[in-house]
Formats: C-alpha cells, sequence, structure tokens
C-alpha cells in the first residue's frame, strides 16, 4: 500500500519512542516486581506479534503457539537447572523424583551456545516440519486451528507426563543465575528487561518490515485466496509455512526470555489456556495491524492482574466478555475502534474494513502503525 | 406488480443506487440494461430484500414491502435469479429443487416439469449440484425459480454462460412465461433480444435511470444510443 | 480375554460417548461453520439439568428420563440465545466464532460456578442402571450400555433428519449459502435457530448421559470439547456418519493405547494417530467435492 | 521476449469422476497465434479440460507444451511452466490494490530474497499491463471495488504479468458490454500473437469475430474442429449446441420471432450494446 | 534440594520492607480464587479469614491488628510465584498463608528463599521438601501416607493398586509407597496415572479389576475421584472385598463424588470434621454459624486455620515479625487446635500431628475408625525409615 512508502520515518519516531519508554521511563519510574511484571507482558507481546503475523496477515488462527513458547522456556531453563547444578551434576528436582541421571538430551544445553541456537532454530523447525504436514496437505481454516490447539494440549500433557525430566505439573524453576549473572540482583533484572524490551522491538521492526514487503502482500493474497495463488505459480504451503515458522521462532524467543524473568516455567504457561490467553489480546488489539496486538496483549495482562487482584471471580466475566464484544462487534480490534468513530459506521468484518481503511487513506494506515 | 419509489442504496459506505423509481406492470417483462457496474444487479438485490435501501419505498401489488426479508417476499411470489449461476452445490441437483418444491402440494408435478423443460437437469438429478457445468448450474436456477410458481420472476443475466441453443429456449420461455400472467423483471445485455420481451425498458448508467420507454424492436436504436454515451 | 473384551467395551462405550458430544458439533460446525466452543458448557448445562431434576424429583430413575428431553430443551434453549444474540453476527467468520464462544464459554462457567458453587456435585444414577450386565462372562457396566444405545439413537434420529427432510434440505442450503436460501424462500433466522437449538440440543443430551460416568462440574465441558472437534475433524466437516466412525475409531485407539502405555500417553499417540491420517485423508474420512476455489 | 514455437499437444486427455467421463479421449493441437476457441453444450467438459490441463484435477492421458508434460504435475509448478489460467468467475485478490494484484501475478518466478524486499515503484512489466487492461487510474484502488468487467481485465493482466505462454480463458468476456468485448478481443488478439490461447466461450458474436479457429467439445469428446465457418456448418454442431437458429450469422435473424422481423439496420440480437 | 532447613540461597536482595511501626501488620493470603483448584482453596481461603477475624477480634498480635491483603494465585504455579512476589515486595506483608498444589508450593518456594519471607502451607504433601521459609502445617508422608499403609498392613493387605492423578503428588507418593511395600513384602499389582481432570476411567478399572489386589491406594485429585469411583462401583467393585484407600478426599470433596459413591471407602487424615474434641466442637459450629450450616469442615481447612494461630503464637513468642525472629522461635510452638495439640518442629518447620484413618459414612462425614493416638513427628525426608533410604532425600 502506498501508505508504507511514507511509513517509514513514522515508524522509526515510534521505535524510538517505545525505546525511551521500555528503556528510560520504565525502568526508573516501576519497582522491580513491576518492572518484571512488565518484562512478562513484554514477553507475552513478543508471541502476539507473530500471531499478528501468522493470523492477522497470514489467515492461520494459531491456538497452540504455547507449544513454541514452551518449547522456547523449556531450553532456557533446562540450561539456567544444569548450570545452577554445576559442571556434570544433576538438577535439584531430578535428584529428588528420578535418579539423578541427566537423560542425554538434557546434556546438550549445559552450554549456552547450544541452548541459543536451540531456542532460536528449535521452536521455528518444528513449526516447519508441522507446517509442511499440514499445510502441504491443505488443511486449513478450522481445521487448522482445532489441531494446533490439540497440539498444545498434547505437549502440555506430554509435559506433566515426565516429572523426572520435566518437573511434570511443578515445571521447572527456582532458577539462581542466568549466563553467569545472580538473578536476584536488581540490576541484572533490569538488563534481562531491556533485552526483553530491545528484541520486542527488534521483532516489531522485523514485523513492520514483513508487512510492507512482497512477502507480505503475497501473504494477504494467500489468506484470502490460498487457490487463486496456485495458479499463479506459487506454492501456498510454503509462503504460510514461512509465517507460522516465523510466528514459532518469535514465541521460543518469548518463551527463553518469560524464563529469567518470570523465574518459572511449567506446563500451565504452554497448554490450552495460555495459548488462547494469547488470541485474545491480539484479537483485542487488533490483529490486522502492527502494533495492535503488542498493545492488546499488554493491556490484557495488566487488565488481568489487577483485576483479578481486586475482583478473582470477576476478572473471568471481564475476559470473556471483552473477547465477545470485540471480536463480534469490533472484529478489527481496538485499533479500529477510532477508525470506525471517524467513518461513524459499523466496522466490517476484520479483514475488510482495516484493510480497505488502510488503502483508501494511506496516512491513517501509517498513523495506526507507529501510535505507540 | 411491483413499483420502485425512489430507491437509493449501496454497500457500507458506497452508495451504488441514486433515487431510483421503476413500475414494472403485470403480465409483461420489463427489462434493465446498462454497462457494467451500473448498478443493475444492486437494483435487483434491493427488489429482492438482500439489501435494505437508504431511502425510498418498494410496494408490491400496492402493499409496502420495503422492509420484508427476502424469504417473505418469495412467499409473496417473487422469485429470483441470481447472476453468476449459483446453487446450493453440495445438494444433489434433486434436492435443490425439492427444497423449493417442499410444502408445495403440487410440489412433485412441478419437479417434473422442469425435468421437461431441462432434460440436463433430469439426467444429472443425483448428482451434486456443484458438481454441474457452470450451464447446468444457470439452468438449475431458473427452474428453482420457476418451481415457486411466482407472480414476478426476476432475472439478473440469465442467459449468461448458457449454451446458445438453451439460450434460445430460455429466451422463448420468458416470453411465453410474460404470456400466462407472470410479470418478469430482466437484467440483459443482450439488448436486442431485451427490447423484444420486453413492454416497457430502462437503461441504468452509474446508478441511476438514464433513459426508459416502452420495448420493442423499435426502442434499440434509442437504448444503443442512451447506452454509448 | 476377559480384559480384552473388557477393553473393547471401553474403547466402544468411549466411541459412544465421543460421538453422543461430537453430534451436536458435527451439525453446528459441520453444517454451520461454527466454531462453537461453549459446545463444551452446554453438555455441561445439560449435565446440571439432571442434577436439579434428581434435586427435585428425588427418584433417580425417572429424573433420568426426564432429565433426557429437559436437557435437550435447555441445551436447545441456551444454543438458540447464543445463536440470536451473537452467532446471527457472525456467519462466514468461523475462525471468529471460535473465540467469541471461548468467551461465552469463559462466562458460563463462572455462572455455572455461582450458581451451583465451584464444588463439583453428583447426579446419582437409577438402580436399573446400577452395575452391570455379564455377556459371555465379562461385566459390561449397564450405565455404558444405556449411553452406547443412547448415542446410536441420537445418530439415527439426527441423520434422517438432515438427510430426507425437508428440514434437513433447508439446514443445508442456508449452511451453503445464506443469501441465495432467502432469495428461494427460506427464512433463514428460523433455519439458523433451529439448528441451533438441535445442535446444542443434542449438548444438552450428552451432558445428561456423562453425569452417568462422572461428576458435573463447571469445567465438565471443556475436558471434552477439543476431543469432541477433533472427532468431527477427522470425520469430515458435515458428515454425520464421518463423525460416527470417527468417535467409534477413536474411541478404540484410545482404549488400546490406553492399555498398553499410560492415560497421557494415550492422548499424546492419539493425537499423532490423527495428524498422520490427516496427511492422507485431509479432508477427514468423507469429504465433500466441490469445484469451487474456496 | 525471443518468440517461441512451442505449442501445446493434447493426447488422449481423459477425466472421469467416479466412473463418469467428463472428458474422454480429448486430442487438441494449439499453435502459437492461433486464437482457439473451445466451445461446445453445457457440460460439455469444456472447463474440466482447463482445470486438468492447470491441475486443478486429476487426469489421464498426455498434455505436452512443448517438451514438458503438464499432466500429473501441480497447480503451482504447471503455471511456473508457463501455463496461467483464468476463471469462470473472477477472481482475484479483493483486499489487495491492483497494482499488488499484478505484482504477485509477475512475482512466481522470484527469489525468496527478493520476495521479502519492498516493492520500490511499479515494474516495468506490471505498468505495460496496467495500459494493456485500461487499469492504469484504478492501480491503487482494491481490487475489490472495481466493477465486474474491469475485474475480468485485471485477471488477463495478470496472466500477462505472468509472462504465460499458454493462456486457458474461461469465459473471459462474460457479463461484458459491447464496446468491452471488442477491447477485450483487441487485448487477445495482441497477446494471442506470440502465445498459445485457448478461449472459453459461449458468445457466439464474439468468436465469429476473434477466433482463428474453433474446436467443438459435446459430451466430453471433440465433436468437431476447423475454422469459424466450417464449424458453424457442421450440422452436428447446430443440432446440439447452436440450435438451428444460431447456425450462421444469416440465420441470426431468425430466432426473432416471426411476428416481429429483424431490421436490417438493428444489431443482432446477440450483440450486446 | 536440600537435605536441611538452611540450604543455601543467593538472596541477594533480602532486606524487608514490612511495616512494624503502624498498630496493624500486613500478612497475605494467597489461594486460588479462579481457576481449577478453587474449588478447594476457596475453602482454605474461608478458614483463613475466619482465623484472622478471630484474632483480631481478641486483640491481635502483639497488640497489632491483622491486615489481610488477599491475592487470587489462579490454579497456575505462574502465578503464584508472581503474586507470592507481589506479597512480599509490594505489599510488604509479614508472612504468607496459602498455597495447595504441590506445583504452587515448589512454584513459591525459591521466591520466599530470595527474599527472605515466610509461607505457610496448609496442605498434606508428598515430603522430600523442608525450607526455612515454609511453615508446613498439613500433613507430610510419614503422617498420613506411612500410617495407612501401616493400617492396611495390619489388617492383612498383600497385594496393592496405585492409581492417582499425574502430577508429583503422586508421583512421589508412590514411589515412597513402592519403597515401604518392597520392604514389607506388599506386592504391587499396578501403578496408574492419569491426566489431571480425567474422567475416563474404564480401562484403569478394567486393569484394576483384572489385578485383584487387596486393596486400592488413590491419589487421584478432584474430579477424576468421582468418574474412577462411579466406574468402580459399575464394575461391580466394592469397599468389603476391594476397599480404596484415598489420601486426597476430605470432607468437602465427599460432597461432589456422591457419599453413596464412596460407601466405606478409607480415607487417611489428620483431622475429620467428626473429631470429639471441645476444640473441634468449637471450630465446626464457629465455622457453620459464619458461613452456613451446610458447610463442612475438612483436614486443610484446619490445617489453615492452626497455621495462622501457628504464626501468631510464634511471633508473640519472639515478640517480632521478622523473618529470622520467627524463624528463631518456631521450635516448639505449638497450638491447641482442632485436631489436637500441635507442635512445630523447629528442624524442619514441619509439625507434630496425630494421623486418622477415617470410613466414609453415608452422610458424607468420615467417622475415624483408627488413630495413631499421639501426635507424630514429622520427619519429611524419611529418615527414621530404613526402606526410605534411597528416596532423595
Ligand atoms: N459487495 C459490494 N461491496 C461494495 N461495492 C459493490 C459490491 N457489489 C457491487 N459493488 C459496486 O457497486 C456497483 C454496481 O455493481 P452491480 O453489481 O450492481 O453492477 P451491475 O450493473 O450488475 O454490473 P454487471 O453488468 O457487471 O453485473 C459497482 O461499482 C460495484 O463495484
Ligand atoms: N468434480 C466433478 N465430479 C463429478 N462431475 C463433475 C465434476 N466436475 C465436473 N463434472 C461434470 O463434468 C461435466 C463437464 O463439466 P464442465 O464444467 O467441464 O462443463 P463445461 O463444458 O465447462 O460447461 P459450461 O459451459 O456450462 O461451463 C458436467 O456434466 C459436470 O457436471
Ligand atoms: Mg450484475
Ligand atoms: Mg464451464
Amino acid at each position: 500500500m502506498i501508505g508504507y512508502l511514507k511509513g517509514p520515518g513514522r515508524v522509526w519516531v515510534g521505535l524510538a519512542l517505545g525505546a525511551v519508554v521500555l528503556f528510560v521511563l520504565a525502568p526508573s519510574v516501576l519497582s522491580d516486581f513491576r518492572l518484571m511484571l512488565l518484562g512478562k507482558y513484554l514477553c507475552f507481546a513478543m508471541v502476539a506479534v507473530g500471531i499478528g503475523l501468522a493470523w492477522g496477515r497470514g489467515g492461520m488462527l494459531v491456538l497452540g503457539q504455547g507449544v513454541f513458547f514452551g518449547l522456547g522456556a523449556y531450553l532456557m531453563a533446562m540450561h539456567l537447572k544444569l548450570s545452577d547444578a554445576g559442571p556434570g551434576k544433576a538438577p535439584d528436582f531430578m535428584l529428588l523424583y528420578g535418579s539423578g541421571v541427566v537423560p542425554f538430551w538434557w546434556e546438550p544445553f549445559r552450554s549456552p551456545v547450544v541452548t541459543l541456537v536451540a531456542i532460536l532454530l528449535l521452536p521455528a523447525a518444528i513449526a516447519t516440519v508441522l507446517g509442511l504436514a499440514i499445510f502441504r496437505r491443505r488443511v486449513k481454516g478450522a481445521y487448522f486451528a482445532i489441531l494446533s490447539q490439540a497440539l498444545a494440549a498434547a505437549f502440555a500433557i506430554l509435559l506433566i507426563g515426565q516429572q523426572t525430566t520435566t518437573g511434570g505439573t511443578n515445571g521447572l524453576n527456582g532458577f539462581r543465575g542466568f549466563l553467569g549473572y545472580n538473578l536476584f540482583d536488581p540490576v541484572n533484572k533490569q538488563l534481562i528487561f531491556s533485552i526483553a524490551a530491545a528484541v520486542l522491538l527488534a521483532m516489531l521492526l522485523l514485523t513492520w518490515h514483513l508487512y510492507r514487503s512482497r512477502y507480505g502482500e503475497l501473504l494477504v493474497a494467500v489468506r484470502d485466496q490460498e487457490e487463486r495463488v496456485r495458479f499463479l505459480g506459487y506454492n501456498p504451503a510454503n509462503i504460510k509455512l514461512v509465517a507460522y515458522a516465523i510466528a514459532a521462532a518469535m514465541a521460543g524467543v518469548a518463551g527463553a526470555l518469560f524464563v529469567p524473568i518470570a523465574g518459572i516455567i511449567s506446563p500451565a504457561d504452554v497448554g490450552v489456556v495460555p495459548s488462547i490467553a494469547f488470541i485474545i489480546g491480539v484479537a483485542i488489539g487488533g490483529r490486522n495491524t502492527l502494533l495492535g496486538p503488542v498493545l492488546g496483549t499488554i493491556l490484557v495482562a495488566y487488565a488481568q492482574t489487577t483485576l483479578s487482584e481486586q475482583f478473582p471471580g470477576f476478572w473471568t466475566y471481564f475476559q470473556g466478555a471483552l473477547l465477545i464484544l470485540v471480536i463480534a462487534f469490533l472484529p478489527g480490534g481496538l485499533a479500529s475502534l477510532w477508525t470506525v468513530v471517524k467513518r461513524g459506521r459499523r466496522p466490517g468484518p476484520p479483514s475488510a474494513a482495516p484493510m480497505a481503511a488502510a488503502a483508501a487513506d494511506p496516512a491513517l494506515a501509517s498513523e495506526q502503525k507507529v501510535s505507540i | 406488480m411491483l413499483e420502485l419509489v425512489d430507491i437509493s442504496a449501496g454497500y457500507g459506505p458506497t452508495d451504488v443506487l441514486h433515487g431510483i423509481s421503476m413500475v414494472v406492470p403485470d403480465n409483461s417483462v420489463y427489462a434493465v440494461m446498462g454497462h457494467n457496474g451500473a448498478g443493475k444487479t444492486t437494483l435487483l438485490k434491493t427488489v429482492m430484500g438482500l439489501i435494505s435501501p437508504r431511502s425510498g419505498r418498494i410496494l408490491l401489488d400496492g402493499e409496502d414491502i420495503t422492509r420484508t426479508k427476502p424469504h417473505q417476499r418469495v412467499a409473496r411470489g417473487m422469485a429470483y435469479v441470481p447472476q453468476g449461476q449459483v446453487s446450493f452445490g453440495q445438494l444433489t441437483t434433486f434436492e435443490n429443487l425439492q427444497l423449493v418444491a417442499d410444502g408445495r402440494n403440487n410440489g412433485r408435478a412441478k419437479i417434473e416439469e422442469m425435468f421437461h423443460l431441462f432434460p440436463a437437469l433430469e439426467m444429472y438429478q443425483t448428482r451434486s449440484a456443484g458438481l454441474l457445468s457452470g450451464g447446468q448450474r444457470q439452468q438449475l436456477s431458473i427452474a428453482r425459480a420457476l418451481i415457486t410458481e411466482p407472480e414476478l420472476i426476476i432475472l439478473d443475466e440469465p442467459t449468461e454462460g448458457i449454451q446458445p441453443s438453451v439460450v434460445a429456449e430460455i429466451e422463448e420461455l420468458i416470453v411465453s412465461l410474460s404470456k400466462t400472467g407472470l410479470s418478469v423483471l430482466l437484467v440483459e445485455q443482450h439488448v436486442g433480444f431485451a427490447l423484444t420481451a420486453s413492454a416497457e425498458y430502462a437503461v441504468m448508467a452509474s446508478g441511476r435511470v438514464t433513459s426508459r420507454g416502452s420495448g420493442g424492436q423499435a426502442a434499440i436504436e434509442s437504448v444503443v444510443a442512451a447506452m454509448s454515451i | 480375554m476377559d480384559v480384552v473384551v473388557g477393553q473393547l467395551f471401553a474403547g466402544l462405550s468411549q466411541g459412544s460417548i465421543l460421538i453422543l458430544i461430537a453430534l451436536g458439533l458435527a451439525l453446528t460446525f459441520g453444517q454451520m461453520g461454527v466454531i462453537n466452543m461453549a459446545h463444551g458448557e452446554f453438555i455441561m448445562a445439560g449435565a446440571y439439568t439432571a442434577y436439579v431434576m434428581q434435586g427435585i424429583l428425588g427418584d433417580a430413575g425417572i429424573s433420568l428420563l426426564i432429565a433426557i428431553p429437559m436437557g435437550f430443551l435447555i441445551g436447545g434453549v441456551m444454543g438458540v440465545i447464543l445463536e440470536a444474540v451473537l452467532i446471527r453476527h457472525m456467519y462466514g467468520r468461523p475462525l471468529d466464532t471460535l473465540l467469541v464462544t471461548w468467551g461465552v464459554s469463559l462466562i458460563l462457567q463462572q455462572l455455572a460456578r455461582d450458581i451451583f458453587g465451584a464444588p463439583n456435585v453428583d447426579v446419582g444414577s437409577p438402580s436399573w442402571l446400577q452395575g452391570s450386565v455379564e455377556v459371555g462372562g465379562v461385566a459390561l457396566a449397564s450405565a455404558r450400555l444405556f449411553i452406547l444405545a443412547l448415542a446410536i439413537a441420537c445418530v439415527a434420529a439426527l441423520s434422517a433428519i438432515i438427510r430426507f427432510t425437508s428440514l434437513g434440505r433447508r439446514v443445508r442450503a442456508v449452511v451453503q449459502n445464506r443469501e441465495l436460501a432467502e432469495t428461494v424462500g427460506i427464512s433463514t433466522r428460523r433455519t439458523d435457530r433451529l439448528t441451533f437449538f438441535i445442535g446444542s440440543g443434542l449438548a444438552g443430551v450428552a451432558g445428561v448421559a456423562l453425569t452417568l460416568l462422572g461428576s458435573t462440574g463447571p469445567t465438565l465441558g471443556t475436558n471434552y470439547i477439543v476431543d469432541a472437534f477433533l472427532v468431527v475433524v477427522v470425520g469430515g466437516i458435515g458428515q454425520i456418519r464421518g463423525a460416527l466412525i470417527a468417535a467409534f475409531v477413536l474411541g478404540l485407539l484410545q482404549s488400546v493405547f490406553q492399555y498398553s502405555t499410560t492415560a497421557s500417553m494415550a492422548k499424546v499417540l492419539l493425537l499423532i494417530a490423527i495428524v498422520i491420517f490427516l496427511q492422507v485423508r485431509p479432508q477427514g474420512i468423507f469429504s465433500v467435492r466441490t469445484r469451487s476455489l474456496a | 521476449m525471443a518468440i517461441r514455437t512451442d505449442y501445446l499437444e493434447v493426447r488422449g486427455l481423459t477425466v472421469s469422476f467416479d466412473g463418469f467421463k467428463a472428458v474422454d479421449a480429448v486430442d487438441l493441437t494449439v499453435y502459437q497465434s492461433d486464437l482457439r476457441f473451445l466451445i461446445g453444450p453445457n457440460g460439455a467438459g469444456k472447463t474440466t479440460i482447463i482445470d486438468a490441463l492447470t491441475g486443478l484435477v486429476g487426469a489421464t492421458g498426455s498434455a505436452k507444451f512443448g517438451a514438458t508434460e503438464l499432466i500429473g504435475r501441480k497447480s503451482h509448478q504447471i503455471a511456473r511452466l508457463g501455463v496461467g489460467r483464468s476463471f469462470q468467475t473472477a477472481s482475484v485478490f479483493t483486499e489487495l490494490s491492483v497494482l499488488q494484484n499484478l505484482d504477485i501475478a509477475a512475482g512466481a518466478k522470484r527469489s525468496p530474497l527478493a520476495l521479502l524486499g519492498v516493492r520500490r515503484g511499479i515494474p516495468d512489466i506490471v505498468s505495460k499491463a496496467l495500459e494493456t487492461i485500461s487499469l492504469t487510474a484504478e492501480v491503487n484502488k482494491p481490487a475489490g471495488v472495481l466493477s465486474h468487467g474491469q475485474k475480468q481485465w485485471l485477471e488477463i493482466g495478470m496472466l500477462l504479468v505472468q509472462d504465460s505462454q499458454v493462456l486457458l480463458l474461461d469465459e473471459p468476456v462474460a457479463g461484458m458490454s459491447a464496446d468491452e468485448r471488442e477491447q477485450t478481443g483487441q487485448l487477445l488478439k495482441q497477446v494471442g500473437a506470440d502465445r498459445t490461447v485457448i478461449i472459453v466461450e459461449h458468445d457466439m458474436e464474439f468468436m465469429r469475430r476473434f477466433a482463428d479457429s474453433v474446436t467443438v467439445l459435446h459430451g466430453g469428446k471433440v465433436l468437431s474442429e476447423g475454422s469459424v465457418a466450417q464449424v458453424q456448418a457442421d450440422p452436428r454442431v447446430q443440432e446440439v449446441y447452436l440450435g438451428r437458429a444460431n447456425a450462421t450469422p444469416d440465420l441470426a435473424e431468425a430466432m426473432e420471432p416471426a411476428d416481429n422481423p429483424a431490421d436490417e439496420s438493428a444489431p443482432s440480437p446477440r450483440a450486446k450494446v | 534440594g536440600g537435605s536441611k532447613v538452611g540450604s543455601d540461597t543467593a538472596a541477594a536482595n533480602t532486606s524487608s520492607c514490612v511495616k512494624t511501626d503502624g498498630d496493624t501488620i500486613k500478612i497475605g493470603f494467597l489461594n486460588s480464587r479462579s481457576g481449577t483448584m478453587a474449588i478447594s482453596e476457596n475453602t482454605v481461603y474461608a478458614a483463613l479469614a475466619m482465623a484472622k477475624d478471630e484474632i483480631n477480634a481478641a486483640g491481635g498480635v502483639n497488640g497489632k491488628q491483622l491486615e489481610v491483603v488477599a491475592e487470587d494465585g489462579a490454579s497456575e504455579p505462574t502465578i503464584f510465584a508472581e503474586k507470592a512476589q507481589k506479597l512480599i515486595s509490594s505489599d510488604c506483608v509479614a508472612a504468607v498463608f496459602g498455597g495447595w498444589t504441590s506445583a504452587s508450593r515448589k512454584a513459591m518456594l525459591p521466591v520466599f528463599e530470595g527474599a527472605n519471607s515466610l509461607l505457610y502451607y496448609p496442605v498434606q504433601y508428598e515430603g522430600l521438601e523442608a525450607s526455612k521459609n515454609i511453615f508446613y502445617t498439613g500433613a507430610t508422608t510419614n503422617q498420613q501416607i506411612i500410617p495407612a499403609l501401616d493400617y492396611l498392613k495390619e489388617k492383612g493387605v498383600k497385594s496393592l493398586f496405585l492409581v492417582g492423578s499425574d502430577y508429583v503428588f503422586p508421583r512421589t507418593a508412590n514411589k515412597e509407597i513402592k519403597a515401604y511395600a518392597d520392604a514389607n513384602g506388599i506386592e504391587i499389582k499396578g501403578e496408574e496415572y492419569t491426566p489431571l481432570g480425567s474422567t475416563d476411567f474404564a480401562t484403569i478399572v478394567n486393569k484394576v479389576k483384572g489385578a485383584k489386589a487387596d486393596a486400592v491406594f488413590n491419589t487421584l485429585n478432584g474430579d477424576s475421584n468421582v468418574a474412577f469411583f462411579k466406574e468402580y462401583t459399575n464394575a461391580g467393585l466394592k469397599a468389603a472385598t476391594m476397599p480404596v484407600v484415598s489420601v486426597s478426599i476430605a470432607e468437602e470433596e465427599v460432597q461432589g463424588i456422591g457419599a453413596a459413591n464412596l460407601k466405606d471407602q478409607l480415607t487417611a487424615w489428620n483431622y475429620y470434621q467428626t473429631l470429639d474434641t471441645p476444640v473441634n466442637k468449637k471450630f465446626v459450629s464457629d465455622f457453620k454459624a459464619k458461613y452456613g450450616a451446610d458447610r463442612v469442615t475438612s483436614d486443610p481447612m484446619e490445617a489453615a486455620y492452626t497455621s495462622l494461630y501457628l504464626w501468631k503464637a510464634t511471633a508473640e513468642k519472639a515478640k517480632s515479625f521478622a523473618v529470622p525472629d520467627i524463624q528463631a522461635a518456631a521450635g516448639g510452638v505449638s497450638f491447641e487446635a482442632p485436631e489436637g495439640t500441635v507442635t512445630i518442629n523447629g528442624d524442619n518447620h514441619h509439625i507434630a500431628k496425630t494421623a486418622l484413618i477415617g470410613q466414609i459414612q453415608p452422610d458424607g462425614l468420615i467417622k475415624t475408625i483408627w488413630s495413631s493416638d499421639q501426635a507424630i513427628e514429622p520427619d519429611p525426608f524419611l529418615k527414621t525409615y530404613p526402606w526410605a533410604a534411597g528416596l532423595g532425600g
């Protein structure tokens, strides 16, 4: 869209603004606890950026991102556990519940480098294999959504079943250090927060570029008329695969950063419910925009924290109602709210309204993308 | 039969029709012509109730039906053959017909009648309509409309995609229908045929009626002139 | 030998439960394209109906027999309300219905908690369903036999309706093309509501049946919803006979896996089996062919 | 582009659906710069032939373009081999702009890296196509708001930028008005000069005006083949397809009801104005 | 896994922010008020709230009124960890009371150790843990599971079938049970786990039936019990022929499972509502008065109620709310609890408790049929049991 031609400047301004907020403002005004909380939200937001790409642009309702989030998180947690235990030794929980022998597939993750590479590649690789199996056979739409959801359920069950090697329901926690730094030290906490913030901004930049690239256009084409694209000489499976793998990689990295920030990862963070929670944030923020998913996710996570502090039962109603209202009546998400208000009309279907608006009013489109 | 009073309509934010008025008389064909995108289909959809007009009224036999639902209009004797050979693809040909014959006492006989009219449909009656060829689907669409024994039939380019010999039959059919007490609102690109068959015509451009008159061969020249502006 | 027959029966029984919970979905998801995550909560509502009926009537036998039609009614009415308030704004957006109904499901669960209390409640089985029937030296739980029969009855009734009645034709027509259906004289609003009524009603019936096997609580439906969708997916969307076969095959497989591995592993293996199956038949056991590009 | 001498050679093409042979041992040879019209009754198997040639339905027999066998390949591979098609109902990407539609169509052979890049300006091939299909003014409009006819032009434009050597067009002028048909016909003549083109149409007027050769299909088999005149004169074609009335141009007027004799100067009833 | 309280922790930030200069002192209640565990944890919350009201009415602790900050753990370990952090560092509470699942406890443990703060955990658990920052007021294995096994052995049980939910408590408990069985000539005929919340027990009951064990040891959690017991009864299995001993079914759960399904089955706890002591009578009647006559009391509720009083007693003994002072003063602090006299073990922060085997009555209450008669000293690492040598202590 033409709007993008004007976009770059604004996006850079937006990113700079985001950087100031995250690197300067947040650490100085927030307590350690709140900063770490925000850090967690940022991790969720990374998953959301990926979902925005796969779902908003690619039309693949990824209901199982918890799997990739979990993969990244467990990889990181395994490394932290091993390095806490010390060279050649087994993590505490293995001594407690198992034989105390470190399984062979844990061993490579003693190395921080292997761990890092695995975090970057493994979720994407698994997504690629899965994607090949699914997209090549033209499983799509609701089929894909349900399958990916079942996948999340199976992954959580698998983790729970392996008490002695994955910590079972307990998950992995009680990490003391992160790459040699003491995790209890506030300075190091701030450092980790900054890493998360930087990664999120980098992901936004990457996604923004993807959206305006030819690939981004192609992805929309595949979303809307997959079969037609086939007759132009593309294999839609591969196009979807790329978005799915990138989304998986983002979720994986998010999971990996979540672990030192939250200090724990457990199957409850990776199953069906958390996977849907990711989607909720994206839907509420606006699946079709760049920043919508990020802001929506942070908003929802924040609301959850504060509202459930005050009214535990009420939160469930609130979350349910929010989801219903936004998806049913404002499918473009909150990002489309002011467009709708401004135009004084009912929002169209999710794909049509914001895109059409963006196409018709380029200034508007790029505006949406930088307003942090 | 049908009277449109100052109808304006459109999709979402875009306006397509601007103050259309016309009267479709009893027992005759009323032809609507116009270039692509003139708003013909939009007009028919509005008449059928698929789009609610922003302003104006639609009267059927003097009764205001502006706010009624499409299926209620069907119950009042309207039938619609949409543009583009649409059918219920996953129902068989027979079920497509049965669907509208249900609850009519002479339903079965009506279906037979249609089979007589369109032998291809009888041949492929157990095939899913979605597997029929384009033209076969169009025949099915027309048959489905006729089964309801409408008083007013609305046809949107009914001969598009149909083989010439069948086109001729359909054209004959339309003419003969209008003689048996049926009103026809016909959108047609084939000016020659449209005017031959019709008692009255209107030409549309950009959502407005730009010229109108009584049909017949004599009108061809003025219509051609009206349309080539 | 006893164990083999026992497992076979367990598999069939599991299959009958799966088909019972998936049948309504085969209608609302398969036929209408609505991914109703609140289907699980309709099941829950059916179960609570049985609980309430038992509270009112006391006798477990009579209350069960009355609870089945009541469960159908309650589930159905809830479905109609859902359809009228939300779903009808969302036809053609299947993925969005998934999320909206997920929201509904959250709310209904919390509502159940607030109405019936968080702890699970128990619905007693009538005396004639307690214990088991000896067949060739193997004890088959009467409650499970009853559910098997109920499931078969429901499948037969539903397929007959969909295939042979004018209602069935209308339902199928509306699913495929709402606009066209209106213009051939079908009231889509009424048809939608009726379809949803039947589909959700079946969920209610499933809920009543489930009280015979387990406890009734706010999360009853959540436990089944994913399985139910998998049945529909494997069966082929819109295919009742597909769902039927899928349910029994999955039930038997699950029983085999469970016996030879662990319950957790069985779930994982089952999913792997499904993914492999979809490699062979991506559109499910039965699929509808069309020429359209969509 | 170098003139290519490849041609399309179809031998014994058969498509059956549950035993029903929709296309039955069809032989078809189409050379470059020979605008071939494929006509025949509804359900004759015209669309199915196109489906088979583009991998949408499975088929037996052979269909070679140059030395390459098309049957058995996947749709996207066939498209890459230079065989493009349009659909009986226009299918463009309604949410993307005209430019984006064309750019995507032009890009199947781009490297992954190029795909990840941002389009700068309008590629030459696209702007040329835009002119050819007269959509230059609409370049930034979402394709969804185009009129029916414009959408069909856009589809043809997409085939052009796709650099297809074989164009399979399923009723490309359906629903167009006469002047649009004329333009489209000219366009097809122009692009067909160095390409192999098959056009499925029911509009006889259009066929007479632009066809170089015609193949008539009936019941999945080739019924007749030859020039427009030859085919029109074939009584079997008149019988199953044209109807007596449409057999020849001169007979067209005979279709008019007898009580309403044709005016010499009036366009033929089949003409769309 | 430290073997003793006082294992090293990298506590870089232990300066407490607890305010002790006003007339109130803040404490935190951290229970799942939403999610799957809310069913159980709400009852604990109610008991805690009652204890708080009583204590405040009686003048508070060290002369200060208790001010409660309640948080929802939402049945998720991660949220428990997060909220614990919040209670400690944002709300600056003097101690936190709550948690139920082992997963939630394990998630909170590093938080409390890292900040050097206090958690009072009120539920029986699998043992093999002792943190100087946690006080365990529910039973450890040698106060519940081992007495239950002793009881079965005494009754002549020669073989067992183990059924449990797939999480840490059942798995660890069964590990201990197997070690015990090994040493005592009891044959384990089978060991089966189902995912939490699973309701499909046809296969497992089929296996149980085929195994023909003398008794079943049940560590299933929550809803699964209903399906299990219904299937059990439907398959024609009875308490008289093959009793089931459960360690996670208390009065509250019996209501949901249905007393009819549990007729005459056994449970092992340290407290039942039916206990005939004046303290308990008052506890039960106060509870019913506060929350309704149809409510029941259960072991975890009692342990939670007791935990607040134990903290009070310790703080008063230490005359301080500071964590090191409490830790130092805790040993030997005792309280007349509804279950009887309980005493804190200063070494492992568990409490001495009396073990009880109960039989489920048709009215849903549980009747004591066997008692250890005296409080059993807590031994979380089973040091005093030779057969438990290799269990990872
Ligand atoms: N769903 C829609 N949303 C927005 N605009 C639409 C929609 N359908 C049609 N239009 C626009 O409305 C105008 C009139 O379209 P309509 O289909 O009524 O034309 P028509 O006269 O039937 O043309 P044709 O002869 O090509 O069928 C066109 O400009 C078209 O782009
Ligand atoms: N997938 C299918 N399964 C079964 N029958 C099919 C299938 N596809 C097409 N057919 C049948 O094959 C025959 C040829 O159809 P095709 O669409 O090729 O006809 P056509 O020549 O394009 O007709 P039209 O001019 O009406 O578009 C028809 O009878 C049709 O019903
Ligand atoms: Mg039209
Ligand atoms: Mg065709």
